[in-house]
């Protein structure tokens, strides 16, 4: 069992051509992902890996059936494929591409209002279920088949942490970076939802980082609706007040967003927090056995 | 990225915001003509992007020539949190009836953009948001509509009891919505907003800060830069896509992914260490982007001791350990190098690096525990 | 027993402090309409024939319990205000502003399709259950309760229908134009499937006329779904080809859209056609006694 | 409102649509002169706005000088559907690849903006539509985000094979569905678009019309009416926010409502008569408005009776009689009239009219009756 993806997913990769989406169609293809199609438009009749490349994905989904995506594409042409795969029917759209404008997105959010299609990212590294599907660019080497849920704010961290887990002798029900922007389609809190009616999620990680308030409200829910152990990281402890760290989701505004007051957050709510990522694995062995 | 308050009015200007009677100047003898231009009374603001520029001295009521000199003077050779003042604004002295907080932003819980108004102007709005959050009037935008007229007098009518003023408020909101649209803003604000003893609604103070992802599509924003206001470092990383932050330590830290990057600071803290920056140099990398990295990091003089800690995804490990090895020879780099390298290509990467000298670490665990134990 | 409006309306009427809005609104006041608040941004406090003027809907809407609002502003802030009614909550706006932009109420439509909120409109003279309510600008002197539904893309052609039907001796349940403009909020179909549900109604008068084919796609409905008898006229049969005929709704593009058509199309689907006014309460009379 | 295909082209090329090289000339010396200018073969096309311009032999191929000049004089020379050619538009001779349609309208049923696109270029699309309607291909673009990219390389895609072409048309129909929406434009249509044998699309022929509810907005748009070419009574009710247009009959009709005004001159038509025109005085009416329409209805000499038919709603029928007992002293009007005023104030209308030696009429169909009974 797993969330978002698995046996079930039918992957289409859009910008399927470039360097970075045909690369890691390779990886997924590795991996056991079921790739039916790649979309770049003009390159349609081509194939990459030996998956059938579109002009379009609505012409894509109705020759493969393809039921998720995964977007490739640069950020400047990133949110109208996200567009594009809503508009076809694609029921979940993992959305690689980063350095998409804020703004931008907000429109996004709202054009899928509508529509039957869940969005994770952008600047998400994707999601795995371990022996099911990977998809999005996260090391497959890294994963093994388990109980415990992680999701994640970072992209490289997420692997950190993965890697402990798996080197501690645990394994993964599902993994994902929900990307670490200002405005993301799918927040911890979507993710948890769907980790509380999966049977094989034991446990679950939530990694964060300073900015916003994602964590304080993910702290909230977790004491009030969800059922299973939560075991939390928070990066940027370091970080000074009001400096940039690389993107746009770790940015402090006066107090709020601190790494301490997540952290005070979590705890308060019954989330165990780890000082590294080394502890966290710790703590979920210790309580996983 | 950020501007100044005089740039910010000029963009405010553009989209037909009344602003007060200013000029810019560089120096004293300017700052005279542009009073006498302006007229007497005048305020005399330094133009520094940091907050608290009041408190510190740095905006004058000048009433006389005299005053003017004086000010002018003691500004231009301020520092403002550190920042040396270069730039003031000659601001025409307007005869203030009130004063209210108008701006906009992204709510990332929402997902949606919020114009905030505030009837105490003047003050810091994120104090007043911790402490009297009812005090602020929110009021979102249609994310694909835009701010409705109806949206826009709803703020106007919040502000201001006559009607008059409330339209002209309105007015000023959906020009600072449009500016916040059109120019990839991420906050916008004025405050204060005043309306002045003759009833005119006058943006007295400008901010304008923008979403760096939106940027390229923006090259008469980016032409604003003040390239001088901002740390070299971090404005030479940005140019070569990497993402640079100096801090105090000792430790020079390369990392890819900020999630990890911030990980990995905290992890040398956790250790005893201090970080000497934070480093991040992205998603796909390549040999040239790992010799710019350590092209920056070795600009600081308080570094020691370098922590690779990458771990390969879309990055591959041979990649870096090719720049290592390149910046080693190029940079003549004589520092010792602690190289955690991890994930795709690792053994490659191992190869490469066999004879290069380096201090080999399994975990980051053990990489930020040897690059510490080297300072000793 | 009526359709739109009735004695659950609480009317709220946007621009009362016009020329046309306060003339209006004391002539729906006279019907017995229960006219509640108006709004003009600005005017708040105000009170035209007694009744309270605020600043906006939302304010209207919350301290009166407006649930549906008349539009009379200027064509210029005529889709504002629908936008604003929406946002407010108001459930039927009747929009009587004429001259809006088409690409306008495209926006508008799309708009309103998430909103719990029907829009008649725009270029409506109005909407009236007689004995119950009268919303907009339709004299109500004419009007007498009774059993007939009449729907109409007319204003003043819609008056001479329904005098002709009273001075017959029968009475309407209720009388609307749905407005001549390309893009209306409320078509023939939408009202037909009131009527068809209105205990009160059992027979409706459609008034079409020349341009596009909505009167097509009615008389196919009306043979496929509707039960009760309808009478029809199409006004234009002297209309040249391809000649504008003062509103946007009376274009003929080629042969598409000619009255002869329409007859055509309602003949053969069972729709009892009079060639003049007058024979339409002919015939009506005669079917109903 | 229509404008011609130079003026529709210069649209285009404003929003980056490649069109032909031309330039539009009044006279034989002007045609000659472009087309020296623009090179021979070139062709001269009549600038009317009626269709069939190419059947009429309002569109020439000139291949010698000679050519061009027996051309130019008979262009225009000529009456195409009763319009005199008062401009010709000389336009560089393409070499010809494929030809093909690209139009964009309003869906009333859908109540959507959609482009059409179909293979066969240069044909009467109305005549496909009707015959085999799958020929036409149509995307629709979304109300609030516009003709999302995808949509546009939906259209390319099934205009042309060759991707870079279809890129192109994508591109194309972008800018055509952004003219549309900037415009206020009702029709924008390309047909034929072309591709030459360099491979380059451009837009043969180009026609644009516009939503006259928008032209309030479009200020430019509206300058660029040629008044010429429409009937100057029409335009003059149409500025006096009248709607009139000219019949052949002999009985003028003048009512509020345009449906009631169709039905009126059907009823007329119905009891043998021959209504003269179409003639809407509109909603709110005045004396003034009504003394307005019946100045521009007494321009037609065919007027023998003038037949009144008001409901009275928002028009208040003692304005109208008012009007109507000005004009008949000011304007001397010695035809009969025929008046059915009802309605709202119809009682203080017939208290002004009462000494004015009218025909009044209870109904319309008296009123159509008595107006035919007078003619013998």
């Amino acid at each position: 069992m797993s969330i978002f993806v698995g046996k079930e997913t039918k992957l289409l990769v859009q910008g399927i051509t470039g360097r970075d989406g045909s690369f890691h169609t390779m990886q997924m293809l590795k991996y056991g992902t079921n790739v039916v199609a790649g979309v770049t438009p003009g390159r349609g009749g081509q194939k990459v890996e030996g998956v059938p490349v579109f002009n379009g994905v609505a012409e894509a989904v109705g020759k493969t059936g393809a039921n998720t995506s995964v977007i490739f594409v640069p950020a400047k042409f990133a949110v109208d494929a996200v567009y594009e795969a809503a508009d076809a029917g694609i029921e979940l759209v993992v959305c690689i591409s980063e350095g998409i404008p804020a703004i931008d997105m907000v429109k996004v959010v709202a054009y899928l209002r509508d529509k039957d299609c869940r969005l994770i990212g952008p600047n998400s590294p994707g999601v795995v279920s371990p022996g099911e599907a990977k998809v999005g660019i996260l090391p497959g080497h890294i994963f093994k088949k388990g109980n415990v849920g992680v999701v994640s704010r970072s992209g490289t961290l997420t692997y950190e942490i993965v890697d402990q887990i798996t080197k501690s002798g645990l394994g993964q029900s599902t993994c994902l970076g929900i990307g670490g922007d200002p405005i993301i389609g799918t927040k911890f809190i979507d993710c948890l939802e769907l980790f509380a009616e999966d049977g094989a999620t034991e446990a679950v990680v939530v990694v964060g980082e300073i900015g916003g308030r994602d964590e304080q409200d993910t702290a909230e829910y977790v004491k009030k609706n969800f059922k299973k152990p939560v075991f939390g990281f928070i990066a940027g402890k370091t970080a000074p007040a009001d400096k940039r760290m690389g993107h746009a989701g770790a940015i402090i505004s006066g107090t709020a967003g601190t790494a301490a007051e997540k952290i005070k957050a979590f705890e308060e709510n019954g989330i165990v927090v780890g000082e590294t990522p080394t502890e966290v694995a710790r703590l979920l062995k210790k309580h996983l056995g | 990225m950020k501007v100044h308050e005089y740039q910010a009015k000029e963009v405010f200007k553009k989209y037909g915001i009344l602003t007060p009677m200013e000029k810019m100047c560089h120096t004293v003898d300017e700052v005279i003509a542009a009073s006498k231009e302006i007229g007497i009374p005048c305020v005399i603001k330094a133009q520094v992007m940091v907050g608290g520029r009041g408190k510190a001295g740095g905006i004058k009521l000048a009433k006389s020539e005299k005053e003017v000199r004086q000010h002018a003077e003691s500004i231009l050779n301020m520092e403002i949190k550190g920042i040396p003042v270069k730039k003031v604004l000659v601001s025409e002295a307007i005869d203030i009836g009130s004063e209210a907080y108008l701006g906009i932003i992204i709510d990332r819980g929402k997902k949606k953009t919020v114009v905030m108004a505030c009837k105490e102007g003047g003050v810091e709005i994120e104090e007043i948001a911790r402490q009297r959050p009812e005090a602020i009037y929110k009021v979102y935008a249609d994310s694909l509509m835009g701010l409705m007229p109806h949206r826009a007098r709803e703020v106007g009518l919040f502000l201001y009891e006559d009607p008059k003023v409330a339209f002209e408020c309105a007015s000023v909101a959906s020009k600072l919505y449009k500016i916040f649209v059109d120019l990839d803003s991420s906050l916008v604000e004025i405050n204060p907003l005043v309306v002045d003893k003759g009833g005119r609604l006058i943006a007295l103070d400008a901010k304008l800060n923008f979403d760096d992802n939106g940027l390229f599509r923006h090259p008469d924003v980016e032409a604003m830069r003040d390239r001088e206001s901002e740390d070299a470092s971090e404005l030479l990383a940005k140019e070569q896509d990497l993402s640079y932050v100096r801090l105090s330590g000792n430790i020079g830290c390369v990392v890819n992914g900020a999630g990890l990057a911030m990980a990995t600071m905290d992890l040398v803290k956790h250790f005893g260490g201090e970080p000497a920056n934070f480093l991040d140099i992205g998603g796909s990398s390549s040999p040239e982007k790992v010799m710019n990295a350590l092209r920056i990091l070795l600009k600081d003089e308080n570094v020691k001791v370098i922590f690779f800690n990458i771990f390969g995804g879309i990055t591959r490990c041979d990649d870096v350990a090719n720049g290592i090895l390149q910046a080693k020879h190029t940079l003549n780099i004589k520092h010792p190098i602690v190289a955690r390298l991890t994930g795709t290509n690792e053994e490659k990467a191992m190869d490469i690096l066999k004879e290069a000298g380096l201090i080999f670490a399994k975990t980051m665990d053990e990489g930020a525990e040897k690059a510490i134990e080297l300072l000793k």
